[in-house]
């Protein structure tokens, strides 16, 4: 059954250096305020993983903190590039990047398998591609009824999935709605569950298109509200598209990029405390 | 007429190219710019896709990533990215993939991953694959949207992110690619299209004003041109309006 | 997009002699009327899929209307035998019933790999039974990564899908919801798509745990209110359980069997015309 | 203390059995009787899950059907088939997994699909597998209740629809199966535990009354005894109460 945390505390005790972590939310729900914590903390040499590694792993990125990232597309959407990821890149700052990088739907499929308590998923993709020739998690495969060749990709179990969703109860039960992205599959596959919430209500209340994660497969529940910003948690909040524009100078210089950090998470020992 | 300009034009061929589409796999700028677009005008019930999980989004402006808010409140329904990848796309049950590139071969093959700097530079880093891989692969059809230049139009790719036509014709069928791949790339200069016999990407329209010679000055391969070169119908009133407002909103 | 028919129609146009159909809805939403229909046209030598055969093809496969049956679990639910599939099986009648017989996880993917436009899909399933020897759709598969050994199960893409759900719009856009089983796995599945519905509302107003099906991709959709009686739709009716445990006796004996389908289907043209 | 049954004393035990677990993956018969009297019982919060997709069901009367109304309406979440074998079962998240049987073997090996009526006459059919290769293959444990008869604890099973502990110890581990299996077998005479050595059930438990002779009169293999045979607790009577009320509702 999950715990109710502060949100210090539950990165403390399931993020730890080292680890493979998938922070999910298909540009909704984007768990940003967990991401800042593990920057204060200094959580180091993560193996990061995620569909689109957006600002929140630009941040990360930045920061020093990520030692491989597995992804399959890194831009800031609808803005142009991530700079940090870029620099991590082409550059080696502030440290050399490792790159597992996939499609999509490979991704999606990844995590589906680690889900499924399967060693791999089947899709038709990658053929004729050279993403193929750049990575070790995706193979061929040939069906056993039709001779036809498909591509194979690798699960992923990442030791920790951290998910930000609208609401959770007392007992730890979550629910997220809107668009719902591919956190259920990455939750489902990961050694340990970490969810930030909107709020902490009595009682769940199903919602259209909601997807609920029982309480006995989330490891703990940290309420922070807004703890998806600059991304938006539908009914809470709406995307804040500004500072997705922002980023894009903010995180073009190195410098200006650390006096941000400095100035918005690490002297934000406040925040840290929820 | 009004003034229009040669991007203006592109958007509302993309837009046009869409006039038989029921269903439309929609990547942000362009072309969702041209799917919103084509909603506004030819193809009031064109179902929206978008990788998201949105199906059937009916967005009052335009958005600005993938997964604004909108897309999912005006949908017909949401779907997990697993489903919406291994159900819709892979399924077979979209009409028409839009994609955008970084770089693109004369068999509209695209690359959206990394550029060659020359030696002793690194590779220059692009965002990457994201779905279109697997859009390219699986939609009945895909168009492709992007301004006309060397740098995009290249002899060679550094780099294949997503199938095309190969290395020309029947390499789909050979790698079992089930769509039928890029039907029109769609410039701000004209449109080509791939040759029957050979998939090899060919000058088939001109927007107005424009020369064979201006296109084959910003195509980094021998540009090849169909028989008869047509020339594109300007934007109508009402379509500058819509793509116009679509802008504004 | 889907049109909006009568039953009788829609059964004649869609489903015709030899198609292999899948009739689905996991104990709940069973397309009954629509079976009934297909008996009262006298559509033959037909291929049926359904995890849990259920009355419905007790009734199908009693009528002689069925040369194979693609299942995972063939009992009355809750009751015991379906003794008109019991009674093909065993002795042939009304004509011999060739089985191809899976496990509810083997079945469930079958359709996942059919909507996935797949050939095949993986599970960890089988090992170690009978099952495999008395089926050419299981086959083993080895991981490329772990080398590790694993079921594969063939896809299925019926040619028609038959569903139950409670509402359509005038577009032919459906949304079931409560359990909601392989329906939409089976529908995308399949060439062919037709849907009773309780009622064709206005507007469909998303409901928790509501599964949509677009117009686009649904073949016809016809009003049939109480057509999955003696099954439910939730929101609409609740199972006839007792209707159930009467079958038990009806279906027994063949000519009280007959009797039945002559009284209770054949004899009801009124029904037919909805 | 009331009067009572061996066959509410089987399910009474059953129910007991659930003692640690946290989640069940309950069939339709007398697993969801015992498992719905441990909720009313011993353990409160023993999370139901029925494979008709509902997660957490607290239904207030019996079902009779694994697709009956009130298992989804009470449900902490409701899922598809697929994705409730996929994600929740094959993915090792149920810790017990309960299950009957028409055939049982002394490796507590499944058979629910047909039986041999012996030459010359057709095979007798049964309803077939079901969820039951894969609850026995992927739940943390397996629990498994029939009454006891030689029609049902055979030397030899005419057919293997799940698998128990195969030929005996370490054969699960040769086929890849993740969970333990069957850990219990509970009858209306007693209850069989696989021997840690062999895998093979050996009697642990009688109920009150029942001779060692009477099990294995009943049993179609030579039955072997724990060095101590353990006499059942008989039902309490809130046992009693909460199982009578149930099958009353």
């Amino acid at each position: 059954m999950s715990e109710i945390r502060l949100l210090r505390d539950a990165v403390a005790q399931l993020i730890h250096d080292g680890d493979i972590v998938a922070f999910e939310g298909f540009t909704h729900l984007i768990p940003f305020a967990a991401a800042h914590e593990v920057i204060r903390q200094g959580i180091t040499d993560l193996t990061l993983v995620r569909m689109t590694p957006d600002v929140i792993y630009d941040q990360l990125i930045g920061a020093g903190l990520v030692k491989k990232l597995v992804f399959s597309w890194g831009g800031n959407p609808g803005v142009g590039s991530l700079h940090r990821f870029r620099d991590a890149v082409e550059n080696g700052w502030p440290r050399p990047l490792e790159i597992d990088e996939h499609s999509h739907a490979g991704m999606a499929n990844r995590y589906v398998a680690g889900a499924s308590g399967l060693p791999f998923a089947v899709l038709r993709g990658y053929r004729g591609t050279d993403l193929v020739e750049r990575t070790n998690t995706v193979s061929t495969i040939a069906c056993p009824f039709t001779g036809e060749e498909l591509a194979a990709v690798a699960a992923l179990n990442p030791d920790v999935t951290v998910i930000h969703a609208q609401q959770a109860d007392r007992d730890g039960n979550v629910q997220l709605w809107g668009l719902t992205g591919v956190q259920k599959e990455a939750a489902l596959a990961a050694k340990r569950v970490l969810v930030t919430v909107e709020e902490i209500v009595d009682r769940l209340t199903l919602r259209p298109g909601g997807v609920v994660l029982p309480s006995w497969v989330v490891t703990a529940v940290a309420e922070v509200p807004g703890g998806a910003h600059p991304s938006y948690a539908t009914g809470y909040s709406i995307r804040d598209n500004d500072f997705y524009q922002a980023w894009d100078r903010i995180s073009r210089d190195r410098q200006t990029f650390t006096g941000w950090v400095d100035d918005h998470i690490l002297r934000t020992e406040e925040a840290s405390a929820r | 007429m009004s003034d229009w300009t040669n991007d203006e034009l592109m958007t509302v061929s993309a837009a046009r190219a869409l006039s038989a589409a029921r269903t439309c796999f929609v990547g942000i700028g362009l072309p969702s710019t041209a799917a919103n677009l084509a909603r506004r005008t030819s193809r009031p019930d064109l179902v929206l896709i978008y990788e998201s999980g949105a199906l059937g989004s009916k967005p009052t402006r335009l958005p600005l990533s993938i997964g604004d808010g909108e897309l999912a409140e005006t949908a017909d329904a949401v779907v997990s990215v697993p489903e919406m990848f291994n159900y819709w796309l892979q399924g077979g049950r979209i009409d028409v993939g839009f994609l955008g590139a970084a770089q693109l071969d004369r068999h509209a093959n695209i690359n959206t991953t990394v550029v060659d700097r020359g030696p002793g530079r690194p590779e220059g880093r692009l965002p990457g694959a994201g779905g279109a891989p697997e859009i390219a692969a699986n939609c009945g059809e895909v168009l492709i949207v992007l301004r006309h230049s060397t740098r995009n139009f290249v002899d060679r790719l550094d780099f294949t992110t997503s199938v095309g036509h190969g290395a020309g014709n029947g390499d789909r069928r050979r790698l079992g690619l089930r769509g039928r791949g890029p039907v029109a790339v769609i410039t701000d200069l004209g449109i080509l299209r791939p040759a029957p016999d050979t998939a090899e990407l060919v000058l088939t329209d001109l927007h107005p004003g424009v020369t064979v010679e201006q296109a084959r000055a910003a195509t980094g391969w021998p540009l090849k041109t169909a028989d008869a070169v047509g020339v594109t119908a300007p934007p109508t009133d009402a379509e500058l309006a819509a793509l116009r407002g679509l802008k504004a909103a």
